[in-house]
C-alpha cells in the first residue's frame, strides 16, 4: 500500500466523492487559487474549476450559513474552517441550523454536509488559536462528530462524511497534517461509531482521539517499557461514541485514562468518564483520571505551552497512577 | 427600477391608483381575510391556554405574503422569519396543519415539534420559520447559491424584519449575495419596530436602501398599500434577480397592528401612528375598493367573511381534535437514518 | 424580612450597585423603555436615565464586544442577553475577548462584566429557544458562571458580579422569575464557589443548580416520602466548582445523582461525575447518574416536552436506582 | 472631508506635493525606518527558529502607524489586528521587548503569553494586537462607548484589514458606532489581500467608502504615499470623530511588500503590480524626498540607518539574552485575583 500524508488522504477522499457526485462542492477560506492554508486542497480547483471549489471572503457565518442553506437544496457541501477556531464567530449556525434543521423541520429537511479543518492547538499560536472544538459540538444533538488521526482514517471517514446524510463536524490537526501511513488504492470507508484499538494490552485502557492518538501511543510505549500494557482506543467518533468497544476494554483492564488535546472541564472525555463509571462501575480497580491541557489559555512561550500539553510523560504518570504503581 | 424613497404614497381614499380586476382584488382580498382570520382565531386560542409559548401575530402586513404568492414561480423558495403564519397561508399550506402546529399536535405542519416559530411547508415553498434573527440569511443565500448551481432558474425570497439589520449575519448573506452575484430578493418587513424598538433605535439611517450600494445590490422601498403594487414591484425584483442573477432589496414599509407578541400590549406606540398606519392597511382598503369600485355590496362581502371564518373554524376545530405526537416522537429527525 | 420574586432580586441588584457606582451601567435589547423582556430592569431607566440604561439594537455580538471594550476601559457594563439562547451569536466574544484579554494582555487589561439573562428551556419554545449554555461558558478558563434559583442567591450573587473584577456568566431562569423567597433588607454578598445545601439528609446526594433545583427539591421531597433523605445541594457557582461540599456530602451519602436542565453529553453534570469518582472512588456505594433533558432538540408539543425534561419523578427514580431500591 | 475617489495620485517622483519641513520628514523616516528594520531582524530570527509561530509582517505598511503616532492625543488609544509590530514601535513600545515576545520570553511586551499577534502595550497606547478578524471592532467601539461615557474627550482608532469587511462583528460595531454617534475612526488597511483573496473576491464593490452612508459615517479613501498626508488626513478624521462626536471611515489604500505570514511565498501576486507598489513606499519616497528636496547625503542617511540597525540589533540581543518565563507564569492572570 502506498504511504501517503494525512493532508493527502484529505484531498484525495475530497476528490474521489467530488467526482463521484457532482453535488459535492468545497467552500472555504484559501481553498482553491491557494489551495488551502495547510495545501489540503491542492489540485482541486484546477480539476474541478470554480464552480466546485470556492473561495469565500472572511465571513464563516455567512458561507457556514451557504453550506447549510445548499445542503437543505439538494447539495452536499464540504464547508473548511482555516482552523476550528474560526468556527467560533459561526458556533449559532451550527448549534441552531445545522444541527436542528432536520428535527425542527419534522424531516422535511436535511442537512447533508461536512465542516471540516483542523482543531486543538497547533504550535506557539497563543491563545486564540490553539483551542479545541469538540466539548462544543459534541455536546449537541443532531451532529456527528469526527476526529482523525492517521491518514488511514482521515480518507476513510471523510468520504463517509460527504456520503451521509446528516452534518458531520470533522477534526483534523494542524500538527498531522504531515503524518505518513498507509492508504489501500482501492476505495473504502469507514462507518461512524467504531472505535479503533491502535495498540493493543490488557492493564490499562487508554482512550483518546485526534491529536491525542500519537501523545496516547508514546505513554502507552514508555508504559510498556515499565511492564505496563495498554490498550489504546482511537474513538474516532466522538459522536456518537462507541462505548461498546471502550466498555470491553475497562472490564478487561480494570482502569483507564482520557487523554486527549483540550481543556478539562466537561467535554468528551468527562463524557467518557461519567459514562465508564455508570456502565463498568464494578470492573473499575481505579478512578478514570484525564490528561489533557491545565486549565488555562494556551500561553504562546514554548516552555510554558509545553507544560501546558498532554505530554507522553504526564500520560505515564497517569498510567502507572491508575496502575497504583506511584 | 424605481427606488421611491421620495415619493409621498397616495391618498388612502383614492382607491383607483393601485386595484385592479374584481376578479384579483377578490381573490386578493380573501387570501388576506384568510390570514387575518387565521391568526384571530389564533390569538382567541392562545388566550383560551389551548396555544402556548410565543405567537406573532401578521396582522397589518398580509398584503406581502399574498403578493410573494402571487409573483412566487414553482421552483422559488420562500424563507422568513418566527412571524410566518401569513406566508403558510397564503403560500397554500392547509389552515388546520397551520393551526395544530401550534397547538403541539400530531397532525401539525411539522408535527408538533416547531410552534408557531417554526413553520416549514416544504411542498408550498415555504422554507421556514427561523427564529434566532438573522441566521435565515445565510441559509436563504445557501438556497440561492444552491439555483445558481444547479442552474434551475429559482429565486430565494428572503423576508426579515427592521430588527434584522443590526446584526452580523445578515450582513455576511447579503455580501455574499453580491459578491456572488446570487438571485435572491432580500424583502425587509419594516414594519418600524422589533418588539419596542423603534427603527431610529435600531440602525443609524432611516432609509433601509442606503445599505444596498454597500452590496452592489438593487433596490427598491415602498409603502404597502395594496396587493396589486406589492406584487408588481416584488415582481420586477424577482424579475432582476432571476434574469439578472443578482442580489435586490426591497424595503417594504408596513406596520403590524398588533403587539409583538400575545404578551405585548404595544404601549411605546402612540394612538395617531397606529390610526394613520391603520387607514393604510390593505385588507381595508381592498373591502373598499370592493364596494366603491367594483361594486360589491356589503352582504356579498360578508357572505365571503362567513365562509372564510367557517374555514377557520374548521382549522380550530381540527386541532383540538387532532391528537398529540406520539411519546417517542421526540426520537424522531434527529438524525437521519437512512444513508 | 420581605418576601420578593426573583426578577425583583435582581433588579435590586443592579440597582443597588448602579447606585454605588457610576461605572456600572446595563445595556440589552428592551432593558430601557420595555423595561426587559421579562421585567427585570423595571424602573432603572427613569432612575438611571438613557446614559446608564441602553437600549440595543439586535445584534448580540456588537454589544457584547462593545461591553468587553468599556469593561477595558474602565467601566462596568452589564450585558444583558433577552435568553442566553441568543448568546450563540456572540460565542466567539466570550470565548475568545472576554476570557482571554486579561491573560492576553498579561494582566495590562481586565473585564470586569457581566452577561447576565435566562438560561435553558422555558416552556413550549421549541428548539431553539429552549437550550442551556453552561455546557460552553464552564468549559472556558478565564470566565465565571454562577446560576441561580431563589431571590437571595439571585440578589447577593449578581452584587457579587457586579463588583466582580472578571468575566461573570449569570445564568436565571425564564420560569423562575416570579419565584418569591425572603430577600433581607441590610446589603449583603455571597461569595463565588459556595454551594449551597437546600435541603440535608444523610442517604443519597443530589447535585444541581439552576433551574434543576426545583426540581431537585420536589424529587428530595418524594424520595422522602419514600424514606431516602437526601442533600440536595445547590452548586450556585458552576465555575469555580465547591467540590468540597459536594465531595464531604457524598463521602457521607455514598450516593449521588446530578440533576439539571440541559443535554447530557459532557458539561457541568459530567465534570461533577469525573470528580466524584476520582475524588471519592472508595465512598460510592453506585455509580452517580444524571437527570436531565433527553439527548434531543426540545420539541414544542407539551407532552413531547415534559417527556424530554427532567422531573422530579425521573429524579426520584435515579435516587432509588443510586439507592439499589428499584 | 473630500473623499478622493476619483483622483489618481500624485507622480511617484514627485517629492514635493506630500512632504513637509527637513525635521519633520527625517523623523518621520527614522520612525519608518525602525519598523522596517525591527521586521527584518524578526523575519531574519523567524528563519533562523528563534521565533515561532505566525509572523505577519507590516513591511510597505509603516507611514500608517507612524501617521497615527503623530495624530494621538494622550487619551486617544489604537487597537489593531495581528499584524501590529508597526504600531508598537511606532508608538513607544521598546523594540526589545517587542521582540521579546515574539522569542516567547518573559521580558516580551506581554510577558511572552502573545507572541507576534498579540502585542499589546497599554502604557503606549497600543490596546491590541486581536487575531480573530474583525472581532475587535466591537471591541474598539466599547472603547469608544466608554470615552463618550465618562467624556473623557478620547478618540479610538480601530484599524482593520480588507478581509474583515465581510464578517458580522465589523458590521456590528460600524452600526452601534453610527447608530449611538461614537468618536471612533475605522481605518481600513487595504492593501489589496487578505491572505491570497484579491479584495475583489471579498467584497462585491471596490471602494470600501461606499459602504459609509449605510452606517451614517462620514469618510475618506486614499492612497498611502507619505507620512504627511497620511497624518494629516487621519487627524482631519479624529478631528470630526472627536468634535462631532461620531464615527469616521477611513480607507486607506496601501500595500504588503512580503506575503501574508513568512510562510505565504505571495505568488498570487505579479510582479508589475509588486513593482507598481513599490515605487509608492513612502519610506522609499522619503529617503529621496530626504536626498532630493532636503539636500540630505547618503553617508547622513547610511548613519542614520546603521544607529537604527544597532538599535534592533540591541533588541534582538536583548530577546536572545532574556529569560524564558518561569513556569508558574501558566497560571497567572487567568482571573484577577484581588477584588
Ligand atoms: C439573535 C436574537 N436576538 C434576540 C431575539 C429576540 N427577538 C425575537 S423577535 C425580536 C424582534 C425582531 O424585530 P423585527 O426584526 O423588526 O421583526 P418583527 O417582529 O417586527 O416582525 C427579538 C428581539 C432573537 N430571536 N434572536
Ligand atoms: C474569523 C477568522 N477567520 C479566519 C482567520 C485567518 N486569517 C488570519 S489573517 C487572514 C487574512 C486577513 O486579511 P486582511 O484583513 O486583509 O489583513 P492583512 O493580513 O492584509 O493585514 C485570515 C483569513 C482569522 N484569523 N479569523
Ligand atoms: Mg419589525
Ligand atoms: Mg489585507
Amino acid at each position: 500500500m502506498p504511504e501517503i500524508q494525512i493532508r493527502h488522504a484529505i484531498r484525495d477522499a475530497m476528490r474521489e466523492e467530488m467526482t463521484r457526485d457532482d453535488r459535492v462542492f468545497l467552500m472555504g477560506e484559501e481553498v482553491g487559487h491557494y489551495k488551502g492554508a495547510y495545501k489540503c486542497s491542492e489540485g482541486l480547483l484546477e480539476e474541478f474549476g470554480e464552480r466546485r471549489v470556492i473561495d469565500t471572503p472572511i465571513a464563516e457565518t455567512g458561507f457556514a450559513g451557504v453550506g447549510i442553506g445548499a445542503a437543505m437544496a439538494g447539495l452536499r457541501p464540504i464547508i473548511e474552517f482555516m482552523t476550528f477556531n474560526f468556527s467560533a464567530v459561526a458556533f449559532d449556525q451550527i448549534l441552531n441550523n445545522a444541527a436542528k434543521i432536520h428535527h425542527m423541520t419534522n424531516g422535511q429537511h436535511s442537512v447533508p454536509m461536512v465542516f471540516r479543518g483542523p482543531n486543538a492547538g497547533a504550535h506557539m499560536l497563543g491563545s486564540t488559536h490553539s483551542q479545541a472544538f469538540e466539548p462544543f459540538y459534541a455536546h449537541i444533538p443532531g451532529l456527528i462528530v469526527v476526529a482523525v488521526a492517521t491518514p488511514y482514517d482521515a480518507k476513510g471517514l471523510l468520504k463517509t462524511a460527504i456520503r451521509d446524510p446528516n452534518p458531520v463536524i470533522f477534526l483534523e490537526s494542524e500538527l498531522m497534517y504531515g503524518v505518513k501511513g498507509e492508504v489501500p488504492e482501492e476505495e473504502y470507508l469507514i462507518p461512524f461509531g467504531v472505535a479503533d484499538t491502535k495498540r493493543a494490552g490488557d492493564d490499562v485502557t487508554v482512550i483518546t482521539w485526534g491529536q491525542g492518538v500519537p501523545v496516547a501511543l508514546k505513554a502507552a510505549e514508555l508504559a510498556a517499557e515499565q511492564g505496563i500494557e495498554c490498550d489504546v482506543i482511537d474513538l474516532r467518533t466522538l459522536r456518537p461514541l462507541d462505548m461498546e468497544s471502550v466498555l470491553e476494554s475497562v472490564r478487561r483492564t480494570n482502569r483507564a485514562i482520557v487523554l486527549f488535546h483540550g481543556w478539562p472541564y466537561g467535554g468528551v472525555g468527562c463524557e467518557i468518564i461519567a459514562q465508564i463509571q455508570e456502565k463498568a462501575f464494578d470492573h473499575l480497580d481505579a478512578p478514570v483520571l484525564r490528561v489533557c491541557y491545565e486549565d488555562v489559555p494556551m500561553p504562546y512561550a514554548e516552555n510554558l505551552e509545553n507544560l501546558v500539553l498532554p505530554t507522553p510523560e504526564r500520560g505515564l504518570a497517569a498510567i502507572r497512577e491508575v496502575s497504583y504503581a506511584r | 427600477m424605481t427606488n421611491d424613497k421620495d415619493s409621498p404614497p397616495a391618498d388612502p381614499g383614492n382607491y383607483d391608483a393601485y386595484f385592479t380586476s374584481k376578479e384579483n382584488d377578490l381573490r386578493w382580498y380573501r387570501e388576506m381575510l384568510r390570514i387575518r382570520r387565521f391568526e384571530e382565531m389564533a390569538a382567541r386560542s392562545y388566550t383560551r391556554g389551548k396555544i402556548s409559548g410565543f405567537l406573532h401575530l401578521y396582522i397589518g402586513q398580509e398584503a406581502i405574503a399574498v403578493a410573494t404568492k402571487e409573483v412566487l414561480e414553482p421552483q422559488d423558495r420562500v424563507v422568513s422569519t418566527y412571524r410566518t403564519h401569513g406566508f403558510a397561508i397564503a403560500l397554500g399550506s392547509s389552515p388546520g396543519a397551520c393551526m395544530a402546529e401550534m397547538y403541539g399536535k400530531a397532525t401539525g405542519l411539522v408535527a408538533g415539534v416547531g410552534g408557531s416559530m417554526h413553520f416549514f411547508d416544504r411542498d408550498n415553498q415555504l422554507w421556514g420559520g427561523y427564529a434566532i434573527i438573522g441566521n435565515h440569511v445565510p441559509v436563504a443565500t445557501g438556497h440561492a447559491f444552491a439555483s445558481k448551481y444547479l442552474g434551475d432558474d429559482g429565486v430565494t425570497f428572503c423576508f426579515l424584519g427592521d430588527g434584522a439589520l443590526a446584526i452580523g449575519p445578515t450582513h455576511e448573506g447579503w455580501t455574499l449575495a453580491g459578491l456572488w452575484k446570487l438571485p435572491i430578493v432580500f424583502v425587509v418587513e419594516n414594519n418600524r419596530y422589533s418588539m419596542g424598538t423603534p427603527l431610529e433605535r435600531s440602525i443609524p439611517v432611516s432609509d433601509v436602501t442606503v445599505k444596498a450600494p454597500g452590496y452592489n445590490m438593487a433596490s427598491d422601498r415602498f409603502r404597502v398599500t395594496s396587493v396589486a403594487e406589492t406584487a408588481e414591484r416584488l415582481a420586477a425584483a424577482a424579475k432582476l434577480a432571476r434574469e439578472e442573477s443578482r442580489p435586490v432589496l426591497v424595503e417594504l414599509i408596513t406596520y403590524r397592528f398588533r403587539g409583538h407578541s400575545m404578551s405585548d400590549p404595544a404601549k411605546y406606540r402612540n394612538r395617531d401612528e397606529v390610526a394613520e398606519s391603520r387607514s393604510w392597511d390593505p385588507l381595508e382598503r381592498t373591502y373598499n375598493a370592493l364596494m366603491h369600485k367594483h361594486g360589491m355590496t356589503e352582504e356579498a362581502l360578508e357572505e365571503l367573511d362567513d365562509e372564510v371564518v367557517a374555514e377557520m373554524e374548521a382549522a380550530v376545530e381540527f386541532a383540538e381534535n387532532s391528537p398529540v405526537p406520539e411519546p417517542s416522537a421526540r426520537f424522531k429527525n434527529i438524525l437521519v437514518e437512512e444513508s
